[in-house]
C-alpha cells in the first residue's frame, strides 16, 4: 500500500510517495498563483515518476500553508509535526530542526520518536526566509546557487541594518552602487539571516543534533554562518525541501498500518 | 574640560568600579529622576543612573517582548551581559509600567542584591506627600542597612546642599545654552555625567566648565530648536541635530532640564523637603498633571525665541504617546512647526532620521 | 540661461532642465542602469534639450543621494523641492503627498506656499514603489497594470494587515484560496490607501492636494485616496519629476 | 480576517448575561439627567459608586462590546486618525475613535453610552489607562479623578502607613463624588453594598474552585462572560442571585459529570486577555477533546477577608492593603500561574501576547521562561485583544493546530 504526503508551501509544493520504508520518489513544483490545482499537479508528477496510478495510493496526508484546500487528502497535519517526523526518520539523533521555507522560518524541537515537543515560527517578517534570498538574488542579478558560492569567497562582511526585507533590498542596491564587493555584501546578508534565525532558535533552546531543512538548507554559506552562531554542526538532508512532505507520508503510512483506509 | 564629560559617560562602568575599589564603598543603581539620590549620597554610597546602550538587546529580548519601550529592555540587557556586576543595589521607583517591571526582572534574572521598590504616589495631594515622606523614611532605613552607615539629619542636609549646588550650576549652563555659549549636546553631557559620578566632584568639574564656556564668544547661527523627548540615554540624537545645523536652546527632557529645574528647600525638615520636591517637581507626563506639565513646557519655552520643535518619543511609551497630540497642538498654536520621531533605540535609526532633520532645518531657515 | 535640477533617489534618478519658465527636457532612469550616474544623467538630459554644459547656469541636487552630486551648486532636501515643484505646477497647492519608491511623505504648506509641517514614513514599506514591485512579482501582474486590474473588481477581498510584509503573506493565502486576482488587488489598494491616510492624518491638510512620486501613476490608488480624502487631487502629468523640477526652480531662484 | 466571533456557551446561566448587559446599558443611556454619569475604568471601588447612586459606565467593557460586535477596526482607525499611536491600548483607541467620531467611526453599539459628568480612573493598573482618561478629560473638558493606592509589587502587607494612605485616597474619592452629586455618602448603604459585593465575589471563588473538577464543568468560553455581573453590577441583588444560579448549575454538572467535552484529552490555561472579536477560539480545541479549563485574567482565587473595621471605608482600605488586587510583579504572577497549572490539572498554556496591553504583554515572555523551566508545554500567539486588524486567521490556526497535535501526541 503506497502512502502519500503532499506539502503545499507558500512558495513551492512537494509530494512524496512512500512504500514501506523506501521513498519511491518525490516531486517539487512552484506553488505559483493558482495554488488550488498545484496540489494535484505535484502529486500527478510524483505518480508519473513512480509510474503508479492514483488508485494505488492507500492514504494521503496534506500539510503546509495550503493544506486545508487539498481536495484529495484524507487528513491534514501541520508542517510543524510533519517536519519533526520527517527529520527524525532521516536522522534518528535529531532533536532540533530549523526549517527555512519560502515564506516563513520554523524552529522545532522533537523527542527521540519524532514527536513535536516545542516550536516557534517567524511568519510575520520575510527577513530570514527563502523569499528574502530570492529577492536579493534578483536584485543582484545572480542565481541562488551562485549566491552561496560567491558568499563563501567573501573577505569581509558588510553590515546590513534594515530588518524589513523590502528595505534590505534598497540597502543592498546602494551598497553595490557604492562599488562594494558583491561577495562582502552577500556575506553580510547571510550573516544577518543567521543572526535572525539564531534568535528564533534561542526561543526554544537548541539540543543536538541539529537538522536544517527547507530551501535555504541548500545554501551552504547560510548553513555555515548558522553553525558558527549556534556552535553545532548541522545534519543536512539530501533533499532539504521535502522533509515536510516526507513527514506527511510517514503519518499516512502510520494510518495505513493502523488499518485506516 | 567640557569635552571630557562625554568620556565620563562612555566609561561609566570602569569609573564606578574604580571608585568602588578606591573608596571601598558601595554603588547603588537608580532608575529615573524620581529617586531622591541625596539619601543614597548621605549614606556614603554612590548613586549611578542606569542607562541602556544603542546595541541589540540580544539577552534582554529573551525576557521582554518587542512592542515595549526599548530603554528598560536595554538596561536589563546590560545587566544580563554583566556590565552592572559592580552594583550593590538597584532602586526601582513606582514610575511607569516598564520601569516597575524592572523590579521583578532584575530580582529574577540577575544576581545583583538589594533590588528595592520605592513607592511613589501617582497622584499629587498632601496625603500623597505624607505617604511619600513615610516611604522615604523606610527607604532611609534600608539604605542604612545596605551601607552600614547611619544617615543623620545633618548629613542629609549637607547632601541636599551639594545636590542643590549641582542644580544651580546646571541651571547656569542652561542659561548659557540660550546665549549660544554652551551647545545642546554639551548640556546633555553635563546632565548625564552628573548622574554618574560623585556630586561634589561633578560640582568642581562644572565650575571649570562654566568658566571655560564663559570665555567663548556666542555661536548661535544655528536654527533655534526646542527638544521634547522621553528617554535619550546618550547624546547621539542631539549630536545629529546640531550636525545638521540645529541649535538646541530649550528642552523638557529627563536627561535635560527635567533633572535639575527645581531645587530642594533646605530650610524645611529634610525628608519633608525631599518628598515635596521629588513628588511635585517637574511633572513628567506620567504624573497625570496635564496642566502643570504644559505650564512647565511653556516656562522653558518663554524667552527662548524658538523657531521649531522636535519631539522624540520612544516607541510604546504610553505616558508620552497619549500626551503627544495635545503637546503638538500647543506648539502649533504658537506657530511652531513640529517634527515627530518614534524612537526605537536601534543602531541604524539615526541615519534614517538625518534626512528629516536636514529637511526640517532647511524649512525653518526659510 | 538654463537651470538643472537632479533628484538622486535610491531606486530612481530624475533630471529636469528648465529655462525661462519652461521645462526644456526631463529624464527618469532607474538606478540599476549605467545612466543613473549623476553626471551621465545630466548629460543625457542636456542632450535632449539641445544644450551643452556651458549653457547650464546652476544645478541644484536633491534626493537621498544628493551629496554625491559634486557638480551641484546647492543641495536641498526633498521636502523643499517637492513643495516648490508642486506649487509651480498647481498654484493652489496646500498639501503634497509624495509616494516615492522607498518612502512616502506628506507636506503641509501655508497660504504663501511655505512648508509649515511634514511627516515621513520610511519605516513601513506599505504604499512604497518597492512594495508594489514585490506584489507585482508575487501576483505575476506587471506594476503598470496593477491599478487598472484593481479597478475592474466589483468587490474587494479584504487585506487587513497593516504591515507590508504581513500583507504579502495574506495575499499569498488569498491566492491559495483561489480568490480572483483583481479582487485581491482591489483589497490591497484599499489597505495601502488606509496606510497612506494614517500618514497624511499626522498633519493638518488643506485643499488642494498634489500627488507626486511614481506610485501616483496608479489609477486605483488615486481613486481610493480621493474617496478617503473626500475631494479630487491634482495629478501632475509626470509625477516622478516633481522633486527634480523643484530643484531646477531653486537653481533659477539661486542665481536669479 | 476573522471568520467566527462569540464563544459557544456550555451553561444556561451564562446565556442570561447578554440580556443583563443590554438592560444595563439601555438604563444607563435613558436616565442620563437625574443621575450623575461617571465614565470609569476597571479596578475602582464600584461599591462606593453604587452606594452613591452614580450611573457608572465602564469604558473597557464597552470597548470589548465594540470588539465583539466586530466594530474595532473602524473605531481604532478613527482613534488613530485623531493622533493616537497604534502602540497604545486597543481599548483606548476604540473609545477615542468613539469619542472623537469622524466619518471613520462606525455606529456605536447599544446606541452609544450616556454623556459623562466626570471620569474616574485608578492609577495602579497601567499607564495607558491614566493617559487615556487624562486625554478624554481634556477633550471633554471634565474633571478626571485618579484613585491612587500603594503599588505593593510583592502583594499584600499590613503596613499601617499603606493603610492610612489607602484610606485617605478613598476618603478623597468620596469627597470628590459628594462634591459632584451634592449628596452625602450613606455609610450604612455602603456597608450593605460591600457585604453584597463580597458575597457575590466569594460565590465566584467557590465556582472557580469547582472548575478544578475533571471533566471541566465550565471553560473560559463561559468564564469571560460570567465575570461581567460581578464587575459591573457589584453590590446588587441581581448580581448576587445570578451567581447563586450559576453555582448550582456548575455543582449539578459536576455531580452528573457533565463536561464541556464528552472525553477530555487535554486541559489548557489561557494566559492573558482573549481576542474579544473572536471568542470562538476558546472553543476551538473542543473538537479535538481539548478544553480551555481556566484563564488567569479575572481569576477569582481568594475569598474576601472578613470585615476588618466597622467603618466601611477603613474596612476597604485595610483589606485592599492586605490583599493587593493587582499583584503584577513577575514573581507573583509566575507563582499564581504555576499554582493554577497544578490545581486545575493543566496540560498546556496558551500565552496570548497582546502588544497594545502593556500590563499583560510585558509579563508573557518571563511567564514562558518559567513554564519552560517547569517543562509545561506552552504556545505563544501574538495578536491585539481588541484591534481586529492584527488578527491573521491562517497564522493563528497553524499554531493552534500544531499545539493540539503536540498535546495529542503526548497522549499516546
Amino acid at each position: 500500500m503506497i502512502a502519500a504526503g503532499v506539502d503545499i508551501g507558500s512558495s513551492t509544493s512537494k509530494a512524496v510517495l512512500l512504500n514501506g520504508d523506501d521513498i519511491l520518489c518525490h516531486s517539487l513544483i512552484n506553488t505559483g498563483a493558482e495554488s488550488a490545482n498545484s496540489a494535484c499537479r505535484t502529486l500527478d508528477e510524483a505518480l508519473e515518476r513512480a509510474k503508479l496510478s492514483a488508485s494505488e495510493i492507500g492514504y494521503i496526508v496534506a500539510t503546509g500553508y495550503g493544506r486545508v484546500i487539498v481536495p484529495f487528502a484524507q487528513e491534514t497535519v501541520t508542517e510543524l509535526s510533519c517536519h519533526a517526523r520527517g527529520a527524525n526518520w532521516l536522522f534518528p539523533s535529531v532533536r532540533t530542526i530549523l526549517d527555512m521555507g519560502g515564506q516563513d522560518c520554523k524552529a522545532i524541537r522533537c523527542d527521540a520518536a519524532g514527536h513535536l515537543e516545542n516550536f516557534t515560527m517567524n511568519d510575520k517578517c520575510a527577513a530570514g526566509t527563502g523569499r528574502f534570498l530570492e529577492l536579493m538574488a534578483r536584485v543582484m542579478g545572480i542565481s541562488l546557487d551562485e549566491m552561496s558560492e560567491l558568499s563563501l569567497e567573501a573577505k569581509a562582511e558588510l553590515r546590513i541594518n534594515s530588518t524589513c526585507a523590502v528595505f534590505a533590498k534598497s540597502e543592498v542596491t546602494s551598497l553595490i552602487r557604492e562599488g562594494k564587493d558583491r561577495r562582502d555584501v552577500l556575506a553580510g546578508l547571510h550573516s544577518a539571516i543567521a543572526a535572525r534565525v539564531y534568535n528564533l532558535l534561542r526561543g526554544i533552546g537548541v539540543e543536538p543534533d541539529l537538522v536544517i531543512s527547507g530551501g535555504i538548507g541548500k545554501n551552504i554559506a547560510v548553513v555555515r554562518k548558522i553553525e558558527e552562531r549556534v556552535g553545532l554542526s548541522a545534519l543536512l538532508p539530501e533533499e532539504p525541501q521535502i522533509v515536510g512532505a516526507l513527514g506527511a507520508a510517514l503519518f499516512a503510512r502510520e494510518r495505513i498500518m493502523l488499518g485506516k483506509e | 574640560m567640557i569635552e571630557s564629560l562625554g568620556r565620563l559617560r562612555k566609561d561609566r562602568h570602569d569609573e564606578a568600579r574604580a571608585w568602588k575599589e578606591r573608596m571601598g564603598k558601595k554603588v547603588i543603581g537608580v532608575f529615573c529622576c524620581d529617586v531622591p539620590e541625596e539619601l543614597i549620597y548621605a549614606a556614603g554610597m554612590l548613586p549611578v543612573r542606569i542607562l541602556g546602550e544603542h546595541e541589540e538587546a540580544s539577552e534582554g529580548n529573551l525576557h521582554f517582548p518587542t512592542n515595549v519601550c526599548p530603554y528598560p529592555t536595554s538596561c536589563l540587557d546590560q545587566a544580563l551581559k554583566g556590565r552592572y556586576d559592580y552594583l550593590d543595589g538597584v532602586i526601582v521607583p513606582n514610575v511607569c509600567d516598564m520601569i516597575r517591571a524592572m523590579h521583578g526582572a532584575w530580582k529574577l534574572n540577575t544576581a545583583i542584591p538589594n533590588v528595592y521598590f520605592l513607592e511613589v504616589p501617582q497622584r499629587i495631594s498632601n496625603h500623597g506627600v505624607e505617604f511619600f515622606r513615610e516611604n522615604l523614611a523606610r527607604f532611609q532605613r534600608s539604605l542604612e542597612e545596605i551601607s552600614g552607615n547611619s544617615i543623620s539629619s545633618e548629613s542629609l542636609k549637607q547632601a541636599i546642599d551639594v545636590y542643590n549646588r549641582n542644580r544651580d550650576l546646571l541651571h547656569r549652563a542652561y542659561e548659557m545654552r540660550r546665549k549660544g555659549l554652551v551647545s545642546g549636546v554639551e548640556l546633555q553631557e553635563m546632565v548625564l555625567s552628573s548622574m554618574l559620578i560623585p556630586k561634589e566632584e561633578h560640582n568642581r568639574l562644572m565650575d571649570q566648565c562654566l568658566e571655560e564656556a564663559g570665555q567663548r564668544h556666542p555661536a548661535g547661527d544655528g536654527v533655534r530648536l526646542f527638544i521634547s523627548a522621553s528617554m535619550l540615554d546618550d547624546t547621539d540624537f542631539l549630536q545629529l541635530i546640531e550636525d545638521c545645523g540645529g541649535w538646541v536652546i530649550a528642552d523638557d527632557m529627563p536627561m535635560g532640564s527635567r533633572y535639575f529645574f527645581y531645587s530642594v528647600d533646605n530650610e524645611a525638615e529634610p525628608l519633608e523637603a525631599l518628598a515635596k520636591r521629588y513628588l511635585a517637581r517637574i511633572p513628567c507626563p506620567r504624573k497625570m498633571l496635564p496642566q502643570a506639565r504644559f505650564e512647565y513646557v511653556e516656562e522653558t519655552l518663554a524667552g527662548a525665541e524658538v523657531q521649531g520643535v522636535i519631539i522624540h518619543n520612544l516607541k510604546a511609551c504610553d505616558c508620552h504617546l497619549y500626551e503627544y497630540p495635545y503637546l503638538k497642538e500647543m506648539f502649533e498654536a504658537r506657530g511652531l512647526p513640529v517634527l515627530f520621531f518614534r524612537g526605537e533605540e536601534t543602531e541604524a535609526e539615526l541615519e534614517t532620521q538625518r534626512d528629516d532633520i536636514e529637511a526640517f532645518i532647511e524649512v525653518l531657515r526659510g | 540661461m538654463a537651470f538643472g535640477g537632479i533628484d538622486v533617489g535610491s531606486v530612481n534618478t530624475s533630471v529636469v532642465i528648465f529655462e525661462d519658465a519652461r521645462i526644456l527636457s526631463h529624464l527618469i532612469v532607474s538606478s540599476g542602469e549605467l545612466d543613473s550616474e549623476p553626471r551621465r544623467a545630466m548629460e543625457k538630459a542636456l542632450e535632449a534639450a539641445g544644450l551643452d554644459w556651458g549653457e547650464l547656469a546652476t544645478v541644484v541636487a536633491t534626493g537621498r543621494g544628493r551629496s554625491g552630486v559634486d557638480f551641484a551648486q546647492k543641495w536641498s532636501s526633498e521636502v523643499v523641492c517637492q513643495a516648490r515643484g508642486a506649487i509651480w505646477l498647481f498654484h493652489t497647492a496646500r498639501t503634497v503627498i509624495n509616494l516615492g519608491a522607498e518612502s512616502s511623505r506628506v507636506i503641509s504648506l501655508n497660504e504663501y506656499g511655505k512648508v509649515q509641517s511634514f511627516a515621513t514614513n520610511d519605516k513601513c514599506a506599505a504604499g512604497s514603489g518597492l512594495f508594489f514591485e514585490s506584489m507585482s512579482y508575487l501576483m505575476e501582474v506587471p506594476v503598470a497594470e496593477m491599478g487598472q486590474l484593481a479597478l475592474e473588481a466589483e468587490t474587494a477581498e479584504e487585506v487587513s494587515s497593516r504591515c507590508a510584509v504581513f500583507a504579502e503573506s495574506e495575499v499569498i493565502s488569498h491566492i491559495h484560496r483561489g480568490v480572483a486576482k483583481e479582487r485581491i488587488l482591489a483589497g490591497l489598494h484599499r489597505a495601502v490607501a488606509d496606510r497612506i491616510l494614517d500618514l497624511v492624518s499626522q498633519v493638518t491638510i488643506y485643499r488642494d492636494i498634489v500627488l507626486t512620486g511614481g506610485v501616483a501613476r496608479n489609477p486605483a490608488l488615486v481613486k481610493e485616496l480621493e474617496e478617503r480624502l473626500g475631494f479630487a487631487v491634482c495629478l501632475p502629468p509626470e509625477p516622478q519629476i516633481v522633486g527634480a523640477l523643484g530643484a531646477a526652480l531653486l537653481a533659477g531662484k539661486k542665481s536669479g | 480576517m476573522v471568520t467566527s466571533t462569540s464563544a459557544k456557551k456550555h451553561l444556561q446561566t451564562t446565556l442570561e448575561v447578554p440580556a443583563l448587559r443590554k438592560k444595563y446599558y439601555a438604563e444607563s443611556l435613558q436616565q442620563g439627567t437625574n443621575r450623575k454619569v461617571a465614565w470609569c475604568s476597571n479596578g475602582i471601588p464600584s461599591e462606593i459608586l453604587e452606594a452613591m447612586d452614580i450611573n457608572a459606565v465602564y469604558l473597557e467593557n464597552y470597548a470589548t462590546v465594540c470588539a465583539a460586535k466586530r466594530l474595532s477596526s473602524g473605531f481604532c482607525r478613527a482613534g488613530e486618525r485623531a493622533g493616537f499611536s497604534q502602540d497604545v491600548c486597543g481599548y483606548a483607541r476604540i473609545l477615542m475613535g468613539y469619542l472623537l467620531g469622524g466619518e471613520e467611526a462606525p455606529e456605536a453599539p447599544y446606541g452609544g453610552v450616556a454623556k459623562p459628568d466626570f471620569l474616574v480612573v485608578n492609577s495602579y493598573s497601567c499607564d495607558s489607562r491614566m493617559g487615556w482618561f487624562a486625554t478624554m478629560g481634556r477633550t471633554l473638558n471634565l474633571p478626571v479623578y485618579v484613585l491612587d493606592a500603594p503599588y505593593q509589587p510583592q502583594g499584600g502587607c499590613t503596613e499601617d502607613v499603606n493603610v492610612i494612605y489607602s484610606e485617605s485616597q478613598l476618603e478623597d474619592f468620596v469627597a470628590f463624588i459628594e462634591e459632584q452629586t451634592g449628596t452625602k455618602l450613606d455609610r450604612d448603604k455602603l456597608r450593605e453594598k460591600l457585604d453584597l459585593a463580597r458575597r457575590s465575589h466569594d460565590i465566584q471563588v467557590d465556582i472557580f474552585e469547582m472548575r478544578k473538577a475533571i471533566p471541566s464543568p465550565m471553560g473560559a468560553g463561559d468564564a469571560y462572560t460570567i465575570v461581567w455581573p460581578g464587575m459591573y453590577l457589584t453590590g446588587t441583588k441581581e448580581c448576587d442571585e445570578f451567581y447563586q444560579r450559576l453555582h448550582s448549575e456548575v455543582s449539578e454538572r459536576i455531580e452528573k459529570k457533565i463536561g464541556i467535552v464528552p472525553e477530555e484529552k487535554f486541559r489548557l490555561l489561557w494566559s492573558g486577555l482573549p481576542f474579544w472579536y473572536n471568542m470562538a477560539l476558546l472553543n476551538y480545541f473542543e473538537e479535538f477533546g481539548g478544553v480551555v479549563a481556566i484563564e488567569n485574567a479575572y481569576f477569582r482565587y481568594q475569598k474576601s477577608l472578613p470585615s476588618q473595621h466597622k467603618d466601611p471605608i477603613k474596612d476597604m482600605a485595610i483589606s485592599s492593603t492586605m490583599r493587593r488586587p493587582y499583584a503584577d510583579d513577575i514573581e507573583q504572577r509566575a507563582e499564581i500561574t504555576l499554582d493554577i497549572v497544578r490545581d486545575y490539572h493543566v496540560d498546556g498554556v496558551i500565552l496570548a501576547f497582546n502588544p497594545s496591553c502593556r500590563l499583560m504583554y510585558v509579563l508573557q515572555p518571563e511567564l514562558k521562561n518559567v513554564l519552560d523551566r517547569h517543562e509545561i508545554p506552552n504556545l505563544s500567539i501574538e495578536c491585539d485583544m481588541a484591534d481586529e486588524r492584527t488578527y491573521s486567521e491562517g497564522q493563528i490556526k497553524t499554531r493552534l493546530d500544531a499545539f493540539i497535535e503536540r498535546m495529542l501526541s503526548g497522549r499516546k
